[in-house]
């Protein structure tokens, strides 16, 4: 297996393409042919197994790439030339390192293992084999986006990943809410693609002008193995271009990952199907920007500015989620916010130049992440498709197996210490923050903060990831049996009654953005059309019972590799930071002689604070940890305030707000997608507001006037065209005579 | 000088001409496209004409099979040498072979979709494939000569056969009047195109264009004014094909007027003949600067003033329009105007730009046009066709599968990456600050940002729903027409993935 | 050949002239129109009768067939003048040309007897689908039609 | 063709042209204004004629084959052209003629702005 010939790299994304495109033109005739449960099985294996296939290649290259060694792993595959205009040759290229390489294997084996499980899940759906035609171009494009060697190539891949999400949430097309969240994923995505495409045109531009400068000269203005040393050349002398190339790509990571101020179409995505959520959701996907930021961290490690800010931009992120998650009754909504959270996590750790961190923290959390997705996937699947937690309540007896596996998961994201593989991420970045010297702003060491501040989002993590876990599983009674005790919102009626109320509730609420494709009127017609409850049959009669294997498989793989052997085995002796940066091609110096990289900070990527800080580190990340969960039980499980007459009432405030997002979310629709009719036209007016300020708009006046002067001359009648042709002619005529020599060489 | 006439003696007359017009040298290949195309026309008539009134099927099979054929013989002389035949009448380069490749492709897209759309037009007369094949074989005369008299016959093929096309329609006052216009108008800009001929005839004594370079001659004032007063009313007759502004006032009447599938061909078909002319025309007449002052001295500032006019003029009055296929003309000016940069870039510079921007752009140009054509042709149904705005509407639940295309042509003529026409602007971008032409270039990224507004209205209007029954429901979607979408929309991004190895294989390595 | 200056010179001004006069006439010019004016034989004179139908449309038909026999003469003659004393070489090739170019010529006639477009009698020449009268498959005409094929503003 | 020179026939075509043209602007039925594109037509050949005779042996002729009586030749392509277009104009004339019982240019402005 270690021999596996690098060369073959290329059949990574080429195999779930062509999965993409059996499923996409033999598709239905196959299931029709025979006829729909055995075409379906079959269409189901055909989608696996090349995720599969790729997931083994991947394996088998990543063995030759680490027998390897630190020296020589860093190999690119070029295929032919894409385009070669003057001054600028994009090949069809492929690198083949530690970097591609892990996120590769990331995303094919998370990806079989949830597309298994989709098998399941997908069952009776009757676009089966459109579902799975677009996850597997998804894993196509999102190979190309990981193994690209080039950052067009990788904007193929961001563009390609954006489409499918685009696809996938709106699956269920007939229901206006997907199509609505598409239309706000599309829109809130344009946005950080312009901050990419602009800091791509920006790297041109800087490195075509000091050509003259790097050596050896080349006209790959694009490719990584190209740029990286020649920014590393040409930004010791221009640490302010650093940080607008970072600023700018930063932006485009930030509507890819959903931070802070982009984050908002994140929660709604999850009108997705829940193998959508998942895969594209929380395991990949969304960890596109942290992979860009590690492919083009010598930008940023020569910008302190930037840095500082993606540092900032993550903790704001991380906190804020987390607090909204709070409010959060929907299963899927919290471990949406969640995932943000965890997000925000990994752009600290690259923010403060841990970045092997941040990419540390995206593999662990692309497994506990996907392990809890699945699971609440199978626990709506048990319950009937409600997905308000309110209803649930000691599943632990009904679905057992679920139960386990996504307490594995609770215990990962909490980072319940050594046992599991989120304490060791998790502990690496708030290390790595705590102990930061390179994140900078205004001379203060933002970094140190943020490091304090997640401590803080760790307390708040592991008490709403108890929330969810004991309102779901534990927590005495089956609530949706005897709806008098509902617990949290104190009023008590029926699910239908609540659910009714809710959409009611989300009528003013922002999160229903308006759609793409609907007018005012349109999207109130349309609300009043719509099944809200579509395959809605939670009853007070309701038994859950456990999913089929096809879809706890998945969840129990996904649950062994959430345990701390993964952390242990990568955390220990820094396995995977050294096959991520490998210590021994850095010189004292800080530059490296053979990637010709810079040193990252030797405390930033110890990860490891010096100091009282350094050994009480994980003691304080514990106690956090310990805190946030206890609280969680006292409140959630023993109920604590209820029995001590406390008044929720008081709480209540805090709660609303939380659901709406305090209110950002609305702000934000309000204020740029609202506004005109279909949403084209509200790219528009989004993208006007947030480049050029209504100048354009101003602009757009003006031609329009223009335009109706020089409309006044077509009068329609054949004698005037041919008088003004003859105008024409004339005056080209005099032209000739009297003009000349003006502008030819 | 020959004195023909003082011959009383007619055998002896006789004599002269028959010595003077030996047989001259053949070259089957450079010509059996054409032959191929015309021919296919001819077939196409006589199945019609036998049985005149049933479905066209077997035409559009004879069309189809007939082009498939002249694209072969096409590809397979991309190899063979450069050659003049036919007693200088017919070339054969790479540039030649290109743009008849383009034609071929773009007839073959028109004719795929027509079908259905004549159909629902009810106007379903056979006439149609042989008179396109025939303006397509025109267009292709027009490319595949360096002689003026074959590039007018050529203009004259493709123009006359879209006389009649676009009076196809007969009970639309709207296609008639549209018919009469062209015809017209297009008859007096040949007239002009003619002099123009005849002046450079009499200047340089001869047709051929190559002996233009030889006859400039800055020194002599006579020579110089006639040259002059030749090229400027040439270009008068090519820029009114190319609907170069202050010639273009036809394009937008003729466009909605014409049944849409012949607009269609028109906006790509006829664009890119009178393209390759105008190359022909342009490349031929630039002189070295030892003889003093250069011809392309005199004629460029003009053009360059005609690219910014055309550029500008297109996109605002579009920016103001209420039906779809004058916005679509509109948009074919501006995109003229982009595609004259190119070629200015190119003549401008010839060592540093080649002909790959222009031949990328109009094959990237005509995909996408057609495509959008394609999808308005949806609206026609039992004899009726709206082609404002509102008439689109709702067209998203009636077809998504067209509209979605739809979205990809918006895109691409609007040139938002990583579409076609994203790369064909950067390149024309790219090329004009080659050859130093900076002004174009701005202007050509300003408007560029302009075209936004209405192409993005176009998309929006087949997304909004339709509102009350005044829209016709649009015909349903046929196998041609999708088909045609899907090629369009696939070619729009194949030509971006596979951009260098089809750059190396139409124009050559670089 | 200094003579030619004149002649460019010539060309300019006239080309000058008619633009100015005609643009100006256009522009300047104004526009109200009568009844009056629009009635045909502008001197004052009432006109007798419509000064439209002036002779059956039919002519055209024969007009139009008439000078496409007539260019076919032209070429046939300026190509026998040659052919008569030239070469055997010469003879065959052009021989062939002139053939190709008849046979073409011949299909086109039979296509237009085919479809009965030299039929004197207009009631039955052409397809009434192609003379513009409505398809007998057509649906009824409607208000909505007529914007449609008459076309808004 | 004794005593004229070049410049006579230039002058004559120039002048022939010019009406044309200005015919074509100021005529509203459109069988005359397709008379006067004629007119124009003419005006070429017979420019291309005078040229083609007055051909001087010292003109820079490019000495391909097909310069010889080229000027000739157009003439009757073009002739054979203006046939067509004849033959393609008066059609859609009559066309228009069937559908509207007038061909005024100018009540023809269906299409404008």
């Amino acid at each position: 297996m270690g021999g596996t010939n690098i060369e073959l790299i290329g059949w990574v994304p080429a195999l779930p393409l062509i999965g993409f495109l059996v499923q996409a033109l033999l598709g239905k005739r196959i299931v029709d042919f025979f006829g729909e449960r055995f075409g379906k099985k079959l269409m189901g294996t055909l989608a696996v197994l090349p995720v599969f296939a790729a997931f083994v290649l991947a394996a088998g290259i990543g063995m030759t790439l680490s027998e390897m060694g630190p020296l020589a792993n860093n190999q690119v595959v070029t295929y032919f030339d894409w385009i070669r205009i003057s001054g600028l040759h994009v090949p069809y290229e492929i690198v083949v390192d530690p970097l591609s390489i892990t996120m590769a294997l990331v995303v094919t084996g998370v990806g079989a293992l949830i597309h298994l499980y989709a098998t399941g899940y997908m069952a009776e759906e009757r676009d089966y084999t459109r579902f799975f035609t677009y996850m597997n171009l998804f894993i196509g494009a999102m190979l190309i986006l990981v193994l690209g060697n080039n950052l067009a190539l990788m904007f193929i891949g961001w563009e390609g990943v954006g489409l499918c999400s685009y696809l996938l949430i709106g699956f269920w097309y007939k229901d206006l809410a997907n199509a609505k969240a598409a239309n706000k994923a599309f829109i809130v995505n344009r946005i950080g693609d312009w901050g990419f495409m602009l800091g791509m045109f920006t790297i041109v531009a800087f490195i075509a002008t000091n050509a003259e400068r790097i050596s050896p000269r080349t006209d790959r203005l694009l490719s990584f193995d190209a740029i990286l040393p020649a920014l590393t050349t040409l930004l010791h002398d221009h640490p302010a271009i650093a940080t607008v190339i970072g600023l700018l790509l930063f932006v485009g990571a930030m509507g890819k990952s959903a931070q802070f101020p982009l984050y908002l179409w994140l929660p709604d995505a999850m009108a997705g199907p829940t193998p959508v959520s998942a895969l594209i959701h929380a395991a990949t996907m969304v960890t596109a920007g942290v992979v860009m930021v590690n492919r083009m961290h010598v930008v940023f490690e020569f910008s302190p500015v930037a840095s500082g800010w993606v540092a900032i931009v993550g903790c704001v992120t991380a906190i804020f989620a987390a607090l909204v998650a709070f409010g959060q009754t929907d299963i899927k909504k919290v471990l949406a916010y969640s995932t943000v959270s965890q997000l925000g996590y990994m752009f600290v750790a690259c923010g403060v130049g841990a970045y092997w961190a941040g990419m540390f923290h995206v593999v662990t959390h692309a497994f506990f992440k996907a392990l809890l997705f699945l699971g609440s996937g199978a626990v709506i699947h048990a319950m009937a498709h409600e997905q308000d937690m309110r209803w649930y309540g000691n599943l632990r007896k009904y679905v057992p197996i679920t139960w386990l596996t996504m307490t594995i998961g609770w215990l990962a994201i909490i980072g319940f210490p050594y046992l599991f593989a989120g304490f060791y991420s998790k502990e690496a970045i708030i290390g790595g923050a705590l102990g930061n010297h390179h994140a900078e702003l205004f001379g203060a060491p933002v970094g140190v903060y943020t490091g304090w501040l997640l401590l803080f989002g760790a307390l708040l993590t592991s008490a709403y990831m108890t929330r969810l876990t004991f309102l779901t599983f534990n927590s005495g009674a089956e609530r949706w049996m005897n709806p008098a005790t509902y617990e949290e919102a104190g009023t008590d009626h029926h699910p239908h009654d609540d659910h009714a109320h809710a959409h009611r509730h989300h009528a003013h609420h922002g999160e229903d953005a308006h759609g793409f494709f609907y007018t005012e009127e349109e999207m109130a017609r349309r609300e009043a059309l719509a099944p809200h409850d579509h395959h809605h049959g939670l009853t007070v009669e309701h038994r859950p019972r456990e999913v089929s294997p096809s879809m706890w498989v998945p969840l129990a793989v996904l649950a062994a590799l959430s345990t701390g052997v993964t952390g242990y085995l990568m955390h220990h002796g820094e396995t995977f930071k050294h096959w991520l940066y490998p210590p021994t091609t850095y010189n004292e110096t800080g530059l490296s002689m053979i990637r010709n990289e810079p040193v990252v900070h030797a405390e930033a990527l110890t990860g490891h604070p010096h100091g009282w800080v350094g050994s009480a580190l994980v003691f304080l990340s514990v106690g956090a940890m310990l805190i946030g969960a206890i609280y969680g039980y006292l409140v959630y499980f023993r109920r604590l305030p209820a029995r001590e007459g406390f008044d929720l009432k008081r709480w209540s405030g805090f709660r609303r707000a939380a659901r709406e997002q305090f209110y950002y979310d609305g702000f934000m629709l309000k204020f740029f997608v609202t506004q005109g009719g279909a949403a084209v036209g509200n790219v528009l007016a989004g993208m006007d507001k947030y480049v050029v300020d209504g100048v354009v708009n101003a602009c757009g006046w003006l031609a329009s006037g223009l335009g109706g002067f020089f409309r006044q001359f077509q009068t329609g009648y054949v004698r005037a065209y041919a008088l003004v042709m003859l105008i024409g002619g004339v005056a080209l005529l005099v032209y000739f005579a009297t003009v000349g020599q003006g502008v030819a060489r | 000088m020959y004195n023909l006439l003082a011959q009383t003696d007619g055998n002896g007359l006789a004599k002269r001409l028959a010595e003077a017009f030996p047989p001259p040298t053949i070259d089957w290949p450079s010509i059996l496209p054409i032959a191929l195309v015309v021919c296919t026309g001819i077939v196409a008539l006589i199945v019609e004409m036998l049985r005149p009134r049933q479905n066209n099927n077997a035409i559009i099979g004879f069309s189809l099979v007939g082009l498939f054929f002249a694209g072969l013989s096409l590809t397979s002389q991309f190899a063979s040498p450069d050659l003049e035949s036919f007693g200088g009448m017919v070339l054969r380069d790479r540039f030649s072979l290109t743009i008849q490749l383009l034609v071929v492709m773009v007839t073959g897209l028109t004719i795929l979709f027509s079908d259905g759309y004549l159909r629902a037009k009810r106007i379903p007369f056979g006439e149609f494939y042989p008179l396109v094949l025939w303006s397509a074989s025109g267009a292709m005369m027009m490319a595949s000569s360096k002689n003026l008299l074959m590039i007018f016959l050529g203009i004259e093929v493709l123009s006359i056969s879209l006389y009649v096309l676009a009076g196809m329609s007969k009970t639309e006052t709207k296609s008639e009047e549209s018919a009469l216009k062209y015809f017209l108008l297009g008859a007096f800009a040949s007239a002009f195109l003619l002099y123009g001929i005849a002046f450079m005839y009499g200047a340089t004594g001869s047709l051929h264009l190559d002996a233009i370079r030889s006859a400039w001659n800055p020194n002599d004032e006579a020579f110089r004014n006639m040259m002059l007063f030749g090229m400027g009313l040439m270009l008068f007759g090519l820029a009114f094909k190319a609907a170069f502004v202050p010639f273009h006032q036809w394009t937008p009447d003729v466009y909605q007027g014409a049944p849409t599938n012949v607009t269609a061909f028109m906006a790509a078909g006829s664009k890119i003949g009178a393209m390759a002319a105008l190359w022909r025309l342009l490349s031929a007449s630039t002189t070295n600067v030892d003889l003093g002052a250069t011809f392309q001295s005199y004629w460029m500032p003009a053009l360059f003033w005609i690219a910014i006019l055309t550029m500008t003029v297109g996109n605002l009055v579009a920016l103001v329009q209420k039906d779809v296929k004058r916005t679509l003309g509109y948009s074919s000016i501006a995109h003229a105007g982009y595609i004259l940069v190119g070629i200015l870039a190119h003549v401008n510079n010839p060592e540093k730009v080649g002909i790959g921007t222009t031949v990328f752009y109009l094959l990237s140009y005509s995909l996408m046009t057609i495509g959008a054509f394609a999808v308005v042709s949806l609206t026609a149904k039992n004899g009726k066709e709206g082609t404002r705005f509102e008439d689109l509407h709702g067209l998203w639940k009636r077809s998504p599968f067209a509209v979605g295309c739809l979205i990809v042509f918006v895109a691409s003529l609007i040139g938002i990456p990583p579409t076609s026409g994203f790369f064909g602007k950067l390149m024309i971008f790219n090329d004009a600050l080659a050859s130093d032409l900076m002004p174009l270039a701005i202007v050509l990224a300003v408007n560029s940002v302009l075209s936004v507004y209405y192409y993005v209205g176009i998309a929006k209007a087949a997304f909004v729903d339709a509102e009350g029954a005044r829209t016709p429901e649009s015909a349903p979607m046929n196998l041609g027409l999708a088909a045609t979408c899907l090629l369009c929309a696939g070619g729009i991004f194949a030509v971006v993935i596979l951009f260098n190895p089809l750059m190396n294989w139409l124009v050559g390595a670089p | 050949m200094g003579d030619y200056i004149a002649i460019v010179i010539l060309v300019g001004l006239a080309a000058v002239i008619c633009g100015a006069m005609v643009s100006l006439s256009f522009v300047l010019g104004p526009k109200n129109t009568t009844p009056y004016k629009q009635s045909p034989y502008e001197c004052g004179v009432q006109p007798l009768g419509d000064a439209r139908e002036r002779f059956p449309i039919k002519f055209y038909l024969v007009a139009m067939l008439f000078i496409l026999f007539d260019i076919e003469v032209v070429f046939l003659w300026s190509w026998l003048t040659v052919f008569k004393n030239a070469d055997l070489a010469y003879q065959t090739f052009s021989f062939g040309a002139v053939m190709v170019y008849m046979v073409l010529w011949i299909i086109g006639d039979a296509y237009v007897i085919r479809v009965n477009a030299i039929d004197w009698d207009e009631t039955t020449s052409l397809h009434p689908a192609k003379l513009g009268e409505p398809d007998p498959a057509a649906l009824p005409v409607t208000a909505r039609d007529l914007e449609l094929v008459g076309g808004a503003r | 063709m004794t005593g004229n020179n070049l410049a006579d026939y230039l002058t004559l075509g120039l002048l022939m042209f010019s009406i044309g043209a200005v015919g074509v602007i100021v005529r509203r039925n459109p069988v005359v204004i397709f008379m006067c594109i004629e007119l124009m037509l003419n005006a070429v050949n017979l420019t291309f004629l005078a040229f083609a005779r007055y051909m001087p042996s010292s003109a820079p002729a490019s000495g391909r084959e097909a310069s010889f009586m080229s000027g000739q030749m157009m003439v009757i392509f073009v002739m054979a052209v203006a046939a067509a277009e004849v033959a393609v104009g008066l059609g859609i004339i009559m066309a228009i003629y069937r559908l509207r019982k007038d061909v005024d240019v100018d009540e023809m402005n269906l299409m404008s702005g």
